[in-house]
């Protein structure tokens, strides 16, 4: 809801361009001189770089030619001297309307040095690829990271990724038709046809017998299919089909929503870090219409996402112990949970799905009397989880079924561009918190914590580096509480710059969550990308359940702390509802045409 | 009476062999054998109510003990059921053509066997001894597949050394002892042993233990025994693993036992291997994923239980008292386990030969959802699983649970750690025919939806040997009469068995079990909603077939756990095969010298491969030719003198020499 | 003492070995809950549980008759294992009152679960029922051996003299702890549940069953649980107290037996609170050490310790 | 939002343990449907109009992310429809923030499960205003009229003689406005008033 008073407000606020670092009129060569690498890649791919860009304070765009696009992802994620560079995702754009051509481009997270914003940056890759053919060449059978990116858009803008390995159907369901593209843009966001069903799978390896997880299975929470290929215990091969939660949210927050709704519709994308990705949404648009939020709004929005971590990293543990049955662990695991949860219900009015963020801010201030909650419900954490831990990490039974379980190496950890505490416990030193620049939205820059890294890659490091970070977190807490700095806690934003995109990042407990934002006309989102960290570590999964037990299979898979509803987003709205939103839009539409004119 | 009638039958069905038609050839003959095995049932019960019989069979001295009758009992049951069961089974093999050989090696077989058990003169002992392995060997070949015939020549070369030598070498000690070959009954070599030297003894009961070592496949030489019954038709195979076994078990008892007479330290090593034997071969079923070859393994590990028995009775019988009573249960359990084994042991020979009929193959990894069209098989394979595993109260339990009585109470260390090892070896074996029952009828494939049940006769011969599992399981008494030879001071009656205030009462236990299962199925009726595919999580389109764990992953984890011991196994194998390998070598070398002796044109033969090159009965020959011709030659020159006479001439001089260097 | 006093006490036996089992099992979850904060069900949560499921119709996924009736078989040889211990001094039916029959009139409960389980064309119930069949595979020695140690040390395999025949011995005490060990895994609770893993193997053996099949099943389970406790306390107190003449002792000896069972499940339930389920080869590793360790214990025992 | 003075203590003194009848010792668990859980004053329940003081002018249901508020015109019976559905909202009381009149009441409630769909439904239903001249109806309601007449001052009125106008359909309105253009020619100045006063009211409606 905009009115006027927002509006002059606006106006009256300054450009912080040079600070905020997106400059219309910066040149080529002084963004080059910007960042380190930057320049390298420029004079390496020279003659096939079109255009290059500063998109907003610490991520850069190049415009390359589609032939090069394999050699450019590599240059990066195989860069000699930024070795946790990683490969984060690609976004598709049907941009016809706009030039005419799909727009395909992969981006990369730079980690020039741990733990230094001012120099680490993202990088696009934007390619533009013909209307009457969308084809490319694949990466992904140098770089399996790429092996769902490319899936995907094959799936669901029709590119056509050459020779890619395994082109087989991710994310539209068994039923949906060929050649029909849900995210072009000449597709009514309430159609959803359906034809036979055909299903495509890997071949059984010989003398193995077929064990089938899920879809529904108890241990796995949410519906995704492993067809794990057995001998006996052993698990020789696995084949992943998933999606089966797809619900095509992006196309619905490009289809009607305003860039305020979609702010909610992504807190809902999912029901455990739902407030990472509102965040990530919110600082998206903050960064793209050129906003600092207010400190206290920074200092908030930081607040909640460490009591989301806590609470996640609890019920992770608690789940995981579950998965082995170990109930006791489970129960005392939640119970430690619970009053993290009412803590939040005091503090944001919600148990989950905080609604707590609004573009330019938070909508609920911390009173006094709640800093003493805060602070009551640590010190209670902490202690229950020093004795839960004593416990837990002293039940023989439970190390056996941890240990040496799931081997992630780091070398596939790093061809997978696995994120988040999954990538730490491998040896991968990268959190999004301290690489990337945050201040504009989260005030992590201006806080202390560790971040712990453990080697060995099995599934005890995992919850070793969660339980180590869920303590950080706390400590994390306590700061912000000290440390809170007075003021507003939202500044309104009016009208939002056309056709600008910015990426807006946090890092959820389960890895870098990234959402990338494309505005449209009248405040409309055009393009909305959003990836969640299972996205990248779930391919991940068939190598480490190689070898072992069906056994320890639901552990295994557990133990990346899977979100397949984050992965799979959102379904298209159901066709009756869709009408009904579509008869009064419609009439809304009229009457302020008809308003227009009054008088 | 009977005997004689049994083996005229036998004959009379070897020479309906010569019908032109293969089928009815094999159908004629198989209905002989089964009447001639239903007369020696008949012999059976002669013998049990009017005692000891001697007959005198055109020359052939045949003096039917209680000892023998126990084992005409299993040759009768086996015979007959195996014979109904072959009149259909036999078909597969029709692409062969050869009916007559079929109908006079098998009926050749039944009655040789019968002779072993009831001739009461060695030479015949030996003779119809060779007769059955011959007619054995002859059968295992018969599908003349090239596996299957390597398996045969390496059978009857494994035979001819480890079995027939030392059997003729122990007759010319006999020889040696009596001196004349009409006086060669038993009881005359039993007088003479009583007077003989110590190690004349040792060597004649260690040469005899030796061949019924081989013929039993006690470990070391169980390796033969799995090939071959793999090789053999199901029949066949049904009626090695149930009847032949048992002979050299006769051989044991009424030979080394009765004659040579027994010591503490015998029965041990009796007992001993024994127990080796039914952990080995055991433990190598379970890793077997094919059906013949795991059974073959699982009667060498039975055969362990029935030497454990045995050798327990060996041990302790001659302490007399109380550990003698113990000793005397343990012989009993053992030939009571003799009897089971070759009950259920012989059913589920025939119904993986029933599975084979069907489907043609008898591998586990691919079988699958046969209980489903193949009802009465399957439920037969179930109770005999469920008997040779031991489950009460089929009748495997009993015996075996008399063993552990005996061995648990011998009060020495060894025997009761054969107990253990019969214990731990009775979970082995649920384990391997859980699988064996699991793989083969569990589950339901739609590869095998249009299997049909198969033909009238072989599911009467399965049953007839399924019913009894269960029948002398609850009712033990029915044979306890015919068993107890060792006067055993097995307590009970019909309904009850035991030993002191060991006591179980099979009836007792169906009649409560009985009642529980119908009262609480009557009180909690199954009621069933609706019907649905089994649960596979939901999945889109996974191949049923392959919705399943195969044979070859069940145990793996264990498996992988006593993976030193398969090792080790392999190895011992190795050896094995490498000392078969010299064996034949040298039987080859003494072949060609032999013809050398007789000296006639002889086609050069330097290796089994040369014999296995040759047209196969023709290899046979081959394989007998020096034999053959020299006998051939010893009844030109001392005419009127009967033959079997001179099969001893033959290898007579080895036999003294030896049996002099002994003396001396 | 006369056939009025055993009947009674057969009575109270048979009564005791039906109603009580599915109240243990509520011991044991009130005990876990308090042991996780929780508040817990009711004591009698098991039966409401079992008479919801008997009230349930089944979904049928084959037509094999085994599926229907292993069951039943499972629940019968419980119950007549459970007949076959002595309450108080009286064994209500005894059809062969010695260690060998008891322990496989048990086991039949488990052959039974895996028939059942390997009837249907299910990977899961196939994985369950080979997992059951290996955990067996690996016990059964071990309980062979402490049954020979206890024949050896009484005399006899028959549970009379055994009861009190007994004389203390330190093998016989260190034959108790493994006996306890060995029946704790045979009646698979936490950590020796894999072959029912609900999380791993949805059910196993039991995964294609459901309504009242399913509650036959778990009241046999719940029944075999039960019977191995009772043969470990029988074995336990009887041989100690001396011979029992009159009905007043056999009555405060069945006291006795009852209490101390009450008494064991909340431990059982302690044990099963505070562990991880272990995997498939760790118990196979588990029984095989426990193995030769009853191996030295038999050689303890010839050797007269 | 707005929180008076006995409302913060209110927020202060309240007690999770006390309120659900735990017990700060094990158990943590409750019997819950057999107690009732009472929701701090600060959770975000189903909201609930009221029906006194909603005018209908539609903010909320152009700020609800999920279409939890739709509405619709009846133009035959004169009615305009307010349809307020529990079982689509979640809970984000972006309608609490927006209403102009605070109809839109905030709750604690959070039991919504119901085995009949339509108590989970609230609509209000508005008269719409109708024209004087023509008598058809408007597409405001008669409350948005008196909203905006209490909300714009009185001189705002008399100088763009609402008074009269507010009331007709555009139609209507335009011809007036036409008339009035040509009264007062080669002046521009109303027609810009105009726009600013389509402006306002386009606000409140």
């Amino acid at each position: 809801m905009v009115n006027t008073k927002d509006l002059e407000a606006h106006f009256e606020f300054e450009c912080k361009a040079c600070e905020n670092g997106r400059c219309a009129k910066a040149d080529v060569n002084s963004i080059l001189s910007e960042r380190k690498g930057l320049r390298d890649f420029y004079e390496a791919f020279k003659e096939h770089i079109k255009g290059c860009k500063r998109m907003t304070y610490g991520q850069y765009q190049f415009v390359i030619d589609r032939e090069v696009l394999p050699e450019a992802v590599l240059w990066w994620h195989n860069h000699p001297e930024f070795k946790e560079t990683h490969l984060s995702t690609a976004v598709g754009t049907d941009e016809r309307p706009l030039n005419g051509h799909f727009v395909y481009m992969p981006f990369l997270n730079v980690q020039v040095e741990f733990a230094n914003e001012p120099e680490n940056y993202w990088v696009f890759l934007r390619t533009y690829l013909l209307a009457d053919d969308p084809s490319f060449p694949s990466v992904a059978e140098k770089l399996p990271a790429a092996l769902w990116i490319e899936r995907e858009v094959k799936d669901l803008l029709g590119f056509k990724p050459v020779n890619h390995p395994d082109p087989r159907r991710l994310i539209l369901p068994e039923d949906w038709p060929e050649g029909v593209y849900p995210l072009r843009k000449d597709m009514d966001y309430r159609h959803s046809p359906i034809t036979e069903p055909k299903v495509e799978f890997k071949e059984k390896p010989e003398d193995t017998t077929l064990v089938p997880m899920g879809p529904a299975h108890m241990g796995i929470e949410e519906p995704a299919h492993f067809r794990l290929f057995v001998k006996g215990e052993e698990i020789v091969d696995v084949d992943y089909r998933g999606f089966y939660s797809h619900r095509g949210i992006e196309k619905t927050g490009e289809g009607r929503l305003t860039y305020n709704q979609v702010l909610f519709l992504a807190e809902r994308i999912c029901g455990i870090c739902g407030y990472q990705h509102s965040v990530s949404y919110a600082m998206a648009v903050e960064r793209l219409a050129d906003v600092d939020i207010p400190d206290r709004a920074r200092y908030i929005r930081t607040l909640l996402l460490e009591l989301e971590r806590i609470h996640n990293h609890l019920l992770w543990v608690g789940i995981a112990a579950h998965m082995v049955g170990y109930d006791t662990g489970f129960m005392h695991a939640w119970r430690i949970r619970e009053p993290v949860m009412w803590l939040v219900e005091r503090l944001t009015g919600n148990r989950k799905q905080y609604g707590m963020n609004i573009v330019g801010g938070v909508r609920r201030d911390i009173l006094d009397y709640r800093k003493e909650e805060i602070l009551k419900v640590v010190k209670q954490i902490r202690e229950g989880t020093k004795t839960f831990l004593d416990v837990a990490l002293n039940t023989n039974t439970f190390i056996k079924r941890a240990e040496g379980v799931g081997i992630l190496p780091y070398k596939v950890a790093k061809a997978y561009s696995v994120l988040g505490p999954t990538a730490r416990a491998s040896g991968r030193k990268i959190d999004v918190r301290k690489d990337q620049a945050v201040k504009t939205a989260t005030a992590y820059n201006e806080i202390d914590f560790k971040v712990p890294v453990y080697k060995e890659g099995d599934v005890l490091a995992r919850v070793l580096v969660r339980m180590d970070e869920l303590f950080e977190s706390l400590w994390m807490v306590e700061q912000l509480i000290d440390q809170m700095p007075g003021g507003d806690i939202m500044v309104p934003i009016g009208k939002l710059p056309e056709y600008e995109e910015a990426l807006g990042f946090t890092e959820a407990h389960r890895g870098e969550v990234v959402h990338y934002v494309m505005t449209g006309e009248k405040n409309k989102v055009y393009r909305w990308k959003v990836r969640a960290p299972t996205y990248n570590n779930l391919p991940a999964v068939p190598e480490m359940l190689k070898g072992y037990h069906v056994a320890d299979a639901p552990l295994i898979i557990a133990s990346i702390d899977p979100c397949y509803s984050c992965t799979e987003r959102v379904q298209f709205v159901d066709v009756n509802t869709g009408k009904v939103k579509v008869l009064t839009e419609a009439e809304f539409n009229e009457l302020s045409i008809k308003y227009k004119g009054v008088f | 009476m009977f005997i004689e009638y049994a083996i005229g039958a036998f004959i009379l069905g070897g020479l309906l062999g010569f019908i032109r038609d293969y089928k009815s050839a094999v159908k004629a003959s198989s209905f002989m054998a089964f009447l001639g095995s239903l007369l020696l049932l008949g012999e059976v019960y002669n013998v049990y109510t009017n005692g000891p019989v001697k007959v005198n069979l055109y020359g052939l001295p045949l003096n039917v003990t209680d000892v023998s009758a126990v084992f005409l009992l299993i040759i009768g049951i086996v015979g007959t059921a195996v014979s109904l069961y072959a009149i259909s089974y036999m078909d597969i093999f029709e692409r062969t053509g050869k009916g007559w050989v079929y109908a006079i090696a098998y009926n050749t077989f039944l009655a040789s066997m019968a002779l072993v058990v009831t001739v009461d003169s060695m030479e015949y002992f030996v003779v119809s001894w060779e007769l059955m392995t011959l007619s054995s060997f002859i059968l295992v070949f018969f599908s003349e597949r090239k596996r299957d015939v390597n398996a045969s020549a390496k059978y009857y070369i494994t035979m001819h050394f480890l079995d027939t030598i030392p059997l003729f070498l122990a007759l010319g000690t006999a020889y040696s002892l009596v001196g004349s070959f009409d006086k060669l009954s038993f009881e005359n070599i039993g007088s003479a042993l009583m007077t003989a030297p110590a190690h004349t003894k040792i060597v004649f009961g260690g040469l005899l233990l030796i061949a019924f070592m081989t013929k039993s496949g006690i470990t070391p030489f169980q390796f033969w025994v799995a090939e071959t019954y793999r090789a053999a038709p199901s029949s066949v195979s049904a009626v090695m693993a149930g009847a032949m076994e048992k002979v050299a078990l006769y051989g044991l008892i009424a030979l080394v036992w009765k004659l040579v007479g027994t010591t503490y330290s015998l029965g041990l090593l009796v007992a001993l291997l024994g127990a080796i034997t039914l952990t080995v071969g055991t433990l190598y079923a379970l890793r077997e994923t094919n059906a013949k070859r795991l059974l073959a393994y699982h009667s060498v590990g039975q055969m362990g239980y029935i030497w454990l028995g045995i050798g327990i009775g060996m041990a302790l019988i001659p302490k007399g008292g109380a550990l003698g009573a113990i000793g005397a249960l343990g012989a009993f359990a053992g030939l009571f386990h003799a009897l089971n084994h070759a009950i259920f042991k012989s059913s589920l020979f025939l119904s993986a030969g029933a599975v084979e009929y069907r489907t043609g193959t008898v591998e586990l990894n691919e079988l699958g959802g046969l209980g489903k069209h193949m009802k009465w098989t399957a439920l037969a394979a179930l109770f005999a699983s469920l008997a040779i595993s031991g489950v009460p109260p089929f009748n495997g339990f009993i015996s075996k649970w008399l063993i552990y009585v005996s061995g648990y109470q011998s009060g020495n260390l060894l025997l009761a750690f054969g107990a253990v090892l019969a214990a731990l070896i009775s979970a082995a074996t649920l384990a391997s025919f859980v699988k064996f029952y699991g793989t083969q009828f569990g589950g339901e494939m739609e590869r095998y939806e249009e299997v049909r049940e198969v033909p009238g006769t072989m599911i009467a011969g399965q049953w007839i040997l399924a019913g009894l599992t269960l029948l002398i399981g609850i009712f033990p008494g029915t044979v306890t009469g015919v068993l107890n030879v060792f006067n055993a001071p097995v307590e009970g009656n019909l309904y009850k068995i035991g030993f002191k205030s060991v006591l179980f009462s099979p009836v007792l236990f169906v009649i409560l079990l009985g009642v529980l299962v119908f009262g609480f199925y009557l009180a909690l009726k199954p009621s069933y909603g609706k019907e649905a595919k089994p649960w596979d999580c939901g999945s889109t389109q996974i191949d049923e077939d392959e919705y399943r764990i195969n044979a070859e992953g069940y145990y793996i984890k264990y498996e992988r756990k006593i993976d030193g011991f398969y090792r080790f196994g392999d190895w011992f194998y190795a050896v094995g095969a490498a000392i078969i390998h010299y064996i034949v070598r040298g039987y080859i070398w003494m072949a060609s010298y032999f013809v050398k002796i007789v000296d006639t044109p002889y086609t050069k033969v330097e290796s089994v491969a040369d014999l296995r090159k040759s047209e196969v009965l023709y290899g046979d020959e081959e394989a007998l030719k020096p034999l053959v011709r020299f006998l051939r030659i010893a009844c030109d020159v001392l005419p009127g003198i009967r033959l079997g006479t001179f099969v001893v001439l033959a290898l007579i001089t080895v036999g003294v020499v030896i049996g002099i260097l002994m003396a001396l | 003492m006369e056939t009025a006093v055993k009947l009674g006490f057969s009575l109270a036996g048979i009564i005791i070995m039906l109603f009580l089992p599915p109240y243990l099992d509520g011991i044991a979850r009130r005990v876990k809950a308090r042991l996780q904060y929780r508040r817990g069900p009711p004591l009698s949560q098991t039966w409401y549980d079992l008479r919801k499921l008997f009230g349930m119709p089944s979904v049928k996924p084959t037509k094999k008759a085994l599926f229907t009736w292993a069951p039943y078989i499972a629940l019968a040889s419980a119950i007549s294992a459970a007949l076959l211990l002595p309450y108080g001094n009286v064994v209500p039916v005894d059809f062969g009152y010695n260690l060998v029959v008891f322990f496989y009139v048990v086991l039949m409960v488990s052959v039974f679960l895996m028939l059942a389980g390997l009837t249907v064309q299910n990977a899961f119930s196939h994985l369950g029922s080979a997992r059951e069949m290996q955990v067996i595979l690996t016990v059964e020695p071990l309980i062979a051996i402490l049954y020979g140690v206890l024949a050896y040390n009484s005399g006899s395999l028959d549970l009379y003299t055994i009861m009190t025949g007994l004389h203390l011995t330190p093998s016989l005490v260190l034959t108790y702890i493994l006996l306890a060990y060995a029946l704790y895994v045979e009646s698979g609770f936490v950590p020796f549940d894999i072959a029912e893993a609900e999380q791993e193997v949805i059910g196993g053996p039991l995964s294609e069953y459901s309504g009242r099949l399913l509650g036959v099943f778990y009241y046999a389970i719940y029944i075999k649980r039960f019977a191995l406790l009772w043969f470990f306390i029988s074995l336990l107190t009887l041989p100690w107290i001396g011979p029992i003449g009159t009905p007043e002792k056999a009555a405060l000896v069945l006291a006795l037996q009852f209490v101390l069972t009450v008494a064991f499940y909340p431990i059982i339930a302690a044990l099963e609170a505070t562990n991880a389920r272990l995997r498939i080869d760790h118990v196979v590793k588990m029984n095989t050490r426990a193995f030769f360790a009853g191996l030295i214990i038999l050689a303890m025992a010839f050797m007269g310790w | 939002m707005a929180e008076s003075a006995s409302y913060t203590e209110k927020l202060k003194r309240w007690d999770r343990f006390k309120a659900e009848k735990f017990s700060k010792k094990a158990p943590v668990t409750t019997p819950y449907p057999f107690i009732d859980i009472e929701k701090p004053p600060e959770y975000r329940g189903i909201p609930h109009i009221n029906p006194e003081k909603c005018i209908g002018c539609g903010a909320c249901v152009n700020a609800c992310p999920p279409d939890a508020l739709i509405m619709e015109w009846d133009k035959e019976h004169g009615v305009k429809r307010l349809t307020y559905n529990a079982a689509r909202c979640i809970r984000c009381a972006r309608c609490i923030e927006v209403c102009p009149t605070g109809a839109m009441e905030p709750t604690t409630r959070f039991e919504v499960a119901t085995d009949n769909k339509e108590d989970l439904v609230e609509v209000v239903e508005h008269k719409l205003a109708y024209c004087e001249e023509c008598g058809e109806y408007l597409d405001f309601t008669e409350r948005q009229i008196e909203y905006v007449r209490n909300i714009l001052p009185k001189d705002v009125f008399d100088a763009y003689a609402l008074e009269d106008r507010i009331k007709l359909t555009q139609e209507e309105k335009m011809r007036r406005t036409v008339i009035k253009l040509r009264e007062t020619e080669g002046n521009v100045y109303p027609a810009f008033m105009l726009v600013r006063e389509t402006k306002d009211d386009g606000g409140e409606e």
